[in-house]
């Protein structure tokens, strides 16, 4: 797994590469809490890069979700691959992170 | 092409074989001339067998994981053994959102069931876990 | 990112298990930072000596092949053991070129021995033989 | 492994794409050899989606060599990738068999 950050104005953009499975899960966890503490609203994740996700990983997105949303902010996500979007609308997380084409659009729904 | 194929493999329990797993089993059922959704499926239910033994099966505990990938006509089947902590109630288990862990989702058996044809469990509480998955896919055999 | 690890495969001697062998040989070799190159070398070795298995130790005849596949710290180790016809002279068996097939060319231990940094066979007529390969790489663990 | 054929005046064109191992050697050999029944002179070998070769899929190329060189023709090579051809390299076979980048240019070169 690569795990990339960015802050644009109350915005953490995250772009990730990689199989995210149990293997990667603390360290993805804490990429993203570390990135949170510099205080932003939202959180846009970039899944351009992702090629695997398991409940273990989708364990880390959705409760980044519940920090995020507990404290009034959105969660996003953007370029999910079909395979891992299959994954993501099994369990659910479809229903509560909207999902768009390109970062761009994601950013400008907010 | 082989109508019958049977893989055994066993390594210690640790996250660092979940996706190794995963790969052979891709690689497995690439001998079937599959989708790469149904790829897709079986990487995933494996994933999931695979990171609860060694989560819930072993825990911090060293331990033995036994994956073994079969092909018989038609049929795919993957069988992951712990001999771990075991569970005291199967069907409770395999309810959706159940988890003993309230870090987790509770979706592991979730994806089994929905990615594979058929899901059996068996387990005896400090002996240990078997879960046993099968796919059934149009004989149409690859390359 | 484990130092060690252990993985055993068994699997019936077949052509189709070639690919299965060495793309678990790859996942296995990715849990150090190799270079694309390293996995490529590690991948012919390991198909040389499961394909050399198939063909030579088991001919036509069905077998069984163990592959383990181990890591320890900075050095990557592949076994394949066949219980198949074994080798009469296994110096003659290593020099480049050498064959016992008119079909095949001679390469399999040539390119072990290029691709890997140790390599050891032994073998007993009638019994079977196993290949021993290693790979040294620097130890910055991935991930 | 996936073979496709195409002829071009007197040079036979083999496109394969995919891993050449014990595997796939029979079907690879026999491919080659009823395209080459049509009587062609050369053979021009696209390797463009081989993405994996060892001593069993290079015995094959090597056979087909041999015939072809008794036939009086040339066996030439298109679009190696790095890592097929270092094997091609350590076999010997870059000796014998040109290799161009590009199908026009081995096509060029007869
Ligand atoms: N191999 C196993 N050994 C012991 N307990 C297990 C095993 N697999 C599953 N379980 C139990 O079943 C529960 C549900 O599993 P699962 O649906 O995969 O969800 P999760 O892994 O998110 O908890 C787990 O929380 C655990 O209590
Ligand atoms: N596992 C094995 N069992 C029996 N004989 C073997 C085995 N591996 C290699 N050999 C013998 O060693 C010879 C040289 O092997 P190798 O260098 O791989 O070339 P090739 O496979 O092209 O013959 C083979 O022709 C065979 O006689």
């Amino acid at each position: 797994m690569n795990i990339s950050t960015q802050i644009r104005q109350d915005v953490l953009i995250v772009r990730v590469e990689g199989e995210l499975d149990m293997h990667v899960a603390d360290e993805f966890r804490q990429r993203i809490d570390t990135a949170l503490e510099s205080g932003v609203r939202h959180v846009l994740l970039n899944l351009k890069g992702v090629t695997f996700v398991d409940s273990s990983g989708l364990g880390v997105i959705l409760g980044r979700y519940k920090k995020v949303s507990a404290a009034g902010g959105r969660m996003l996500a953007a370029n999910i691959r079909p395979q891992v979007a299959r994954v993501f609308e099994l369990s659910g997380l479809l229903k509560i992170i909207r999902t768009f084409g390109t970062e761009a659009e994601a950013l400008n729904s907010l | 092409m082989a109508s019958k194929n049977r893989i055994k493999m066993s390594f210690p329990s640790g996250s660092e074989n979940v996706a190794i797993a995963r790969v052979t089993a891709a690689a497995f059922a690439a001998q079937l001339d599959l989708t790469l959704n149904d790829i897709e499926e079986i990487k995933v239910a494996v994933s999931e067998a695979i990171s609860n033994a060694v989560i819930h099966g072993y825990g911090d505990q060293p331990g033995e994981i036994e994956f073994t990938l079969s092909l018989d006509g038609d049929r795919l089947e993957f069988v992951v053994t712990d001999y771990g902590k075991g569970i005291a109630d199967i069907e409770q288990a395999r309810q959706p959102s159940f988890s003993t862990d309230p870090e987790r989702m509770g979706l592991g058996f979730v994806f089994m069931e929905s990615f594979m044809d058929e899901l059996a469990v068996e387990s005896a509480v400090g002996k240990g876990t078997t879960v046993r998955m099968a796919k059934r896919v149009p004989a149409a055999p690859a390359h």
